[in-house]
């Protein structure tokens, strides 16, 4: 399952998406809205999405990620509009046979959506609005 | 022939628009469009600069028809 | 969070006792009966524990994966008793600033209640029920 | 002086019951403890033994007092 939405979701329902009999381990990420960035306090993002791009780019990583680690199931969810601080930005559910291949997996996913899907960050501090670009950050206004 | 321009994060910012159409030769490629862009537009210079075509990543040198959508953007940040 | 049930329990309950603004990733184990093991289909297992030893090892293990990994919060829940194949056995929820920690102590704590918490599988296949020693398997009847 | 012997998972099988009291000389330690339980149970001999002394791991040395609970089960295999 991929979805690309504004709306919140529930990580009980992403995993039942994919739960199967041959799973003995779901590794999940989820990332959340940090209340610090860089030393700055945050107070909202906002993620900016090219929808097209991005939902085609999870599925090619999903695919990857299946065949590569050779485990039963993966989903990605990602949010992009206006977010508080504790939200859910995005969650990766990685189900298969074994826990070392669904913790590789995961992680193999988080890092490849974090270099090629997309998704921009904008975080609104007391000091300013930053885009975060890459690991880099850039004053907006 | 006309392409569609998109820009997002930093370079929406830079260009003042989200996207436009714009005319270029037949044969223009990829990294053509690429020096036309910079030169468009003040800013993208300094920046490191991303592109797609069709919502695929492509080389340099890819060679680009009537109605195809590329898109620019800085180095993303999603996860 | 440490709890140690014949329940069954939501991920995203589980997620929310430790969520907190300090943190930007949350990283979840969960366990699962898998339909086969070493070859041999599951029909179910039951789990075995020595409830009081369990619950003060978890604690402890809990403390140290905060301690020494620096993440925000570690919940951990474990299931006894009689579970169907596609059933939560147990989860791991840790939440940290950023993703390397929490995916470390995910893992750590895993492999920590893997190798010292008093909790035992007894799988139940068509050729007969097996306790799970560690790694090893022995026939029980 | 008297201690509370459990069993969990196949020691529970091999010896019949989940626990029992037993008495033993004042002074006795853990690994003493051990020597007798693998005489009084057939089949604990053959296995890797794990103990623990009111529900923590402890050395092989380590003295007995009256009413301590000793579980003694196989390697865990939770998670």
């Amino acid at each position: 399952m991929i979805r690309v939405t504004r709306e919140d979701f529930s990580v009980d329902e992403v995993i039942a998406s994919i739960r199967s009999g041959g799973m003995g381990a779901i590794v999940t990420f989820l990332g959340t809205v940090r209340n610090k960035s860089k030393g700055r306090d945050v107070d909202r993002i906002e993620i900016q999405v090219y929808e097209e791009m991005a939902v085609k780019q999870l599925q090619a990583i999903r695919e990857d990620a299946i065949t590569r680690f050779g485990v039963e199931d993966v989903a990605i969810v990602h949010r992009y509009g206006s977010l508080g601080v504790s939200d859910n930005i995005m969650m990766i559910a990685v189900g298969a046979g074994h826990r070392p291949e669904a913790f590789e997996a995961c992680r193999y996913v988080l890092e490849t959506i974090k270099e090629k899907v997309p998704l921009w960050k904008k975080e609104f501090t007391p000091e300013g609005d930053y885009w975060i670009e890459g690991e880099e950050y850039e004053r907006t206004e | 022939m006309n392409v569609n321009l998109k820009f997002f994060a930093s370079f929406r910012l830079l260009t003042g628009k989200a996207g436009t159409e714009l005319e270029v030769p037949e044969g223009t490629t990829t990294s053509d469009l690429l020096v036309m862009v910079r030169d468009m537009y003040e800013g993208f210079n300094e920046k490191t600069v991303l592109y797609a075509v069709n919502g695929e990543y492509v080389g340099k040198e890819v060679g680009l028809k009537e109605g195809d959508s590329i898109a620019f953007f800085p180095p993303v940040s999603g996860g």
